[in-house]
């Protein structure tokens, strides 16, 4: 060893410590006190010890992540959408980095649910931590179907519904930006299932409110807000969308105003729990969510910058109601517009 | 697979683009294999947002530190560079599927930039009682990168530059084909052909030059690929690449190929594989290079 | 003076001229060749020596750029909204900071349209360039009133119809999120007034392409897009909306891919001039624009974190051009999709 | 008024949270007077965004030089604190109405941060035979900024702590009390209080307090605000605060008053001022300092 490095090494392991989660910086007196908080929430029937989840397609089926997080720390663990037949996705690129945000136009590549089931819900139901699996299709009929098949085989929890996928049927109008063909796909979800639905909502829309009621009504048991703000980036050099896509969806710290902003006019309007997302990086963003009406909240693209942000997210929120004198993580759901 | 703030031991300017950075990271260098990559921050604010990967250029386990040789070609790079030694790197690593070591003779490519990975693999090579010839090329001799490094093992180090400002005036092509020229001659035969294997990183065209020579010739080849990348860990599916699928009769959608779990995706005759996981080494004979989608 | 200033004198000088403009950088021979660039474009009949012209509301009324800008060389320059009557605006806070954006919650501030006439038209009619009004009302006669107002008081070169305004009489819904209702304004803006119409359209819709189509079949001479998507921040300590308003507007670079597909979007379906807006802050964002469809494009929010924003992003453009071997600028507008 | 990258020459952390830093900038430093802001940048990507509005501490027209008396609160002044000595800051300034220099008496009143404009008031006071009292403030010893500086001018300096760990235990409104008692006990009838003018720059509860006993007392009084800004220049109207309309009969929708082109706008009794161009200074008499809107 290089003269000095013993102390390097003891250097690095204090940097590391500092960045240790705020649990331990708590103190010893009050860690008893975070044990006591009530950070436990259920949405639409599905009870998460906590309100942290993860962005559908932003956290793999969980595998990828385990080096980092302690999967059984986790509110519940969303997956990639799952679609009945496989999909190849789009061509690269399928991502661009954006200011405090990205695109991304992955084209939904998954192995279908067979697949999905044989594969990887295995080691998803060993964690034991709730599985929602977030669902697609190009018809209604497919939505339904791949609701059925996970209904049946145990081991979700849940399913998140992403209607932001084109209908091939009507000429490739997204389900999410029309409030009576989403009211379709839950509907059809709703009745192909005993599985709690969330409706993940679109935020390329005029009226956020109307599409929730329109979901519930259908019989929604919850809400996921926000999917991606439709974007486009151009090379200024090739002259060219630099997706092969050409458009793509943003994600990030950029877009989290305006799911706040949707939370807030959704939870206000519509009675159903809300799983709030769009650019949650840090505590502060999640609890912004939980105050604006948010019962859980997902951490999404925030994973590739930081892969211990969900267990971050956990722990900040934790220290916050530890700080704050906050028994039970419920109480603080809307506060912004309650009190 | 680690995610840390190391310790930057030394920031060194090569060449006014290139840089040298030396991290602290016990662990991840006792994990690290040749052609493994790490996803670094390139600063602490949501601006640049994603990490960069950069693959491993010095692996050394027993001081405990990480090496890596990086090109400043955008914000990240340009951000990563004015870090210095004392600071802060947050990385995650090692990732990604690194170099396998076959044969008893191997010829190892790089051009440009694309030297980053090689240095640790030949000398694990060589380690290993390999025989390594290294063959490096550039536009001209300024773009030439750690050829002292690779000169200072005992790898035999043959250089071209396409303007012949230093070694023989041509392209590491030339090379590769003269070099597979002398060895066929002294080992005859197609048993010989399994006896070497060539490894390759650079740019894309210079991938796919060897490619077709070793493909042509049946020789063995692992490709270092680059894509743009999210997550770094095989979850977002940003850093596909093709490769071809290997016919395994009728049950072949049920069996999870090497490439791992996502197996079951395939076109016709081909599928994508995550760079990040499945790669960024690629045997020859399985990848597509062209990576636009044929329809 | 202390010792070893006069090096620092000089060192701060040439850190100064290093960040110069593009222009001085291109080097002699180079400067007349980008004097040879046509830059000039004509929107809606406005004719404007280069595409640059300022974000409404982020510019004030032109002096208070005037020490960093020479306005002589703005393609134009476009001013904070007006109404017929004076608005106090709204409660502060009115702006707060979020990941590479900002939102405000203005509540268009402004002296009226006779105190616009009078304290401040007479200064920008003296600079030269063409002065582009924005303008606000709650009624559609109020829209119509400012309109026929500054229509006959000269040295106006076309108004901005900003719709993203509550229609009172119809309880508050934005005019901009409707296409009928926007149709209206931009009906009764095109009968009062002979000055060139800009519509400027508000992103907050499902179909960008269905609103800018209502307001050219209304009438419009060219397009404004896009204004401020709507958002909102809470403060985890307070547990309350930053925002006096509660909601405001996002703009900056966190919404330039936004801005950049509904401009592409508009471009390919409307047969208008646009002037591309949201996030402009470097020569290349500027660049996007025109790419995708823009005619014009306007620097806002980045005026407020470089004061010289606008110039920097015309010597830009500028040797983008040079070194591309583009004459004119036109040859650019939507190359993105139409090569 | 100027935009430019400035070298920096000194970035001195005073306490815990305190910085000064210290900036060669010979124009601006020209043109800066006491009372004035800049507008900074506290990082060079799009986050955090916006300028820092921070007040001029030092100026020093001979030197060239500027300082920035700033304590570190949120990410904008957590970078700042970042920079060194060689680095360039981007500063854009003087900006902003300056303090008014009135009288023959000057109590200058500073609370926690507060202090930051008042150094160069009180040198400029002194330099115009103004007599000059300085009143500190603040919770505790650990808070009091810049006393060393206040108390190498020839102002009169007295300091008072929440806690009474330095100077009087209480608070500098205290110390005005007593002041202005004993300023009219030596000063009697109302012409004198046209002699003396307080200035005034801290939290708000603080300048509300000082602002109610020059009301009363019908003393003078310049107060420097503080509020969120867009642009600095005027343009955004983000930076808003409320002050009295002046009747002026009739036509008083007409006259373009003192604040500047919008004068027209105006509710009842009170319009919005932008704090960066009518301000940061403004009368006690004019401005109305809770800054929530009544209906
Ligand atoms: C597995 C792997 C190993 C690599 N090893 C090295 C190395 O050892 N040394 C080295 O200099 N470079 C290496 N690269 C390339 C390096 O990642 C890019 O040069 C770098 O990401 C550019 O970032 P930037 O912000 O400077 O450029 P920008 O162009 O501003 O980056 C914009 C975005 O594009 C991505 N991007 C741009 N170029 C590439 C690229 N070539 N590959 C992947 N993503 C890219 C960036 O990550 C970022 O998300 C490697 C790439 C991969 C995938
Ligand atoms: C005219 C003027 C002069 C000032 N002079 C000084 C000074 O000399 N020294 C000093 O330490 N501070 C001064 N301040 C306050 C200083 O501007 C804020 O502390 C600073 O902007 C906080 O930035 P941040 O990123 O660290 O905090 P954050 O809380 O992260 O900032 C978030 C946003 O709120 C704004 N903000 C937060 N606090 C304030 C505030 N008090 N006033 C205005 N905007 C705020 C920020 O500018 C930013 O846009 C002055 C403010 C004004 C308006
Ligand atoms: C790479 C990537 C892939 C995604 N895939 C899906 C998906 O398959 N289904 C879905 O409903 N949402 C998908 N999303 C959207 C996220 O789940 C989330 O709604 C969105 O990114 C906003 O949250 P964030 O800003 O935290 O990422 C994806 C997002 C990203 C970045
Ligand atoms: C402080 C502020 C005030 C604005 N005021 C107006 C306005 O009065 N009228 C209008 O049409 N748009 C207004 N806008 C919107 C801008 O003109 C522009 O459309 C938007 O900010 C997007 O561009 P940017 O990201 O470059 O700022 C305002 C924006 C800001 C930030
Ligand atoms: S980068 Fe996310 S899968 Fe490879
Ligand atoms: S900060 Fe923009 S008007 Fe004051």
């Amino acid at each position: 060893m290089r003269p000095g490095l013993n102390n390097l090494v003891e250097y690095t392991k204090a940097a590391r410590f500092e960045k240790a989660g705020d649990k331990e910086r708590l103190g010893a007196q009050s860690i008893s006190e975070a044990e006591r908080v009530n950070l436990a929430v259920t949405i639409g029937g599905i009870r998460m010890a906590n309100p942290v989840t993860t962005g559908s397609g932003t956290f793999g089926f969980g595998p990828e992540y385990a080096p980092y997080v302690d999967l059984k720390r986790l509110g519940a663990i969303t997956v990639k959408g799952t679609t009945l037949e496989p999909r190849l996705g789009n061509p690269v690129p399928r991502i661009v980095e954006t200011p405090a945000g990205m695109l991304n136009a992955i084209g939904l590549q998954n192995p279908g649910v067979e697949a999905f089931v044989q594969d990887h819900l295995p080691y998803l139901r060993e964690i034991g931590t709730p599985v929602i699996v977030n669902i697609a299709g190009n018809t209604v009929e497919e939505y339904a179907a791949v609701a059925g098949r996970l209904s049946e085989v145990g081991g979700v929890a849940g399913l998140e519904v992403n209607i932001s996928c084109p209908n091939v049927k009507q000429g490739g109008i997204q389900f999410g930006t029309d409030p009576v063909m989403a009211a379709e796909v839950i509907g059809a979800v709703r009745a192909s299932t005993q599985l709690p639905v969330i409706a993940k909502l679109s935020p390329n829309v005029t009226d956020i409110v109307a599409m929730a009621e329109g979901v519930a009504q259908a019989g929604a048991d919850a809400l996921s807000l926000i999917n991606t703000l439709l974007g486009m980036a151009i090379d200024v050099q090739t002259r060219k969308p630099v997706l092969a896509n050409i458009m793509g969806g943003l994600s990030g710290p950029a877009i989290k105003p305006v799911a706040v902003r949707m939370v807030w006019q959704v939870a206000q309007a519509v009675d159903l729990p809300i799983i709030g997302m769009g650019g949650i990086a840090t505590p502060e963003d999640a609890l912004e969510f939980i105050l604006a009406g948010a019962t859980g909240v997902a951490v999404g693209t925030a994973n590739f910058v930081n892969p211990r942000a969900t267990v971050e997210v956990i722990e900040g929120i934790t220290t916050y109601c530890v700080k704050n004198g906050i028994k039970d993580i419920n109480h603080l759901i809307g506060w912004a517009w309650k009190r | 697979m680690f995610s840390c703030s190391a310790l930057i031991l030394k920031q060194e300017k090569l060449t006014n683009d290139h840089y040298l950075l030396t991290y602290l990271a016990p662990e991840m260098s006792q994990r690290a294999r040749p052609g493994q990559f790490v996803h670094v921050r390139c600063g602490d604010t949501w601006d640049p947002l994603l990490r960069r990967p950069l693959s491993l250029h010095g692996i050394d386990p027993e001081a405990g530190t990480l090496s890596l040789l990086y090109r400043v070609v955008g914000r990240g790079t340009e951000r990563l560079s004015r870090l210095s030694e004392g600071e802060c790197l947050e990385v995650m690593g090692p990732l990604g599927r690194g170099f396998q070591l076959i044969g008893r003779e191997a010829i190892v490519i790089g051009g440009g930039i694309g030297v980053a990975p090689l240095l640790p693999l030949v000398q694990v090579l060589i380690r290993q009682g390999i025989q390594v010839t290294v063959l490096l090329g550039a536009r001209s001799q300024e773009g030439l990168l750690a050829q002292e490094a690779f000169q200072k093992t005992e790898a035999r180090v043959e250089i071209a530059t396409d303007d012949g400002t230093f070694g023989v005036r041509g392209t590491v092509v030339d090379l590769l084909q003269k070099r597979l020229e002398s060895y066929s001659s002294v080992n005859p035969g197609e048993e010989a052909k399994r006896d070497i294997c060539v490894y390759a990183c650079g740019p894309v065209p210079m991938l796919s030059a060897i490619w077709q020579i070793c493909q042509s010739g049946q020789i063995p080849l692992q490709l270092s690929l680059e894509e743009r990348m999210g997550c770094g860990v095989g979850a977002c599916l940003a850093c596909v690449c093709r490769v071809k699928v290997v016919s395994n009769g009728e049950n072949q959608k049920k069996q999870p190929a090497q490439f791992g779990v996502d197996a079951a995706l395939t076109s016709q005759d081909w599928k994508y594989a995550r760079v990040c996981v499945e790669g960024p080494v690629f045997w020859g004979k399985e990848v597509i290079l062209d990576a636009t989608r044929p329809e």
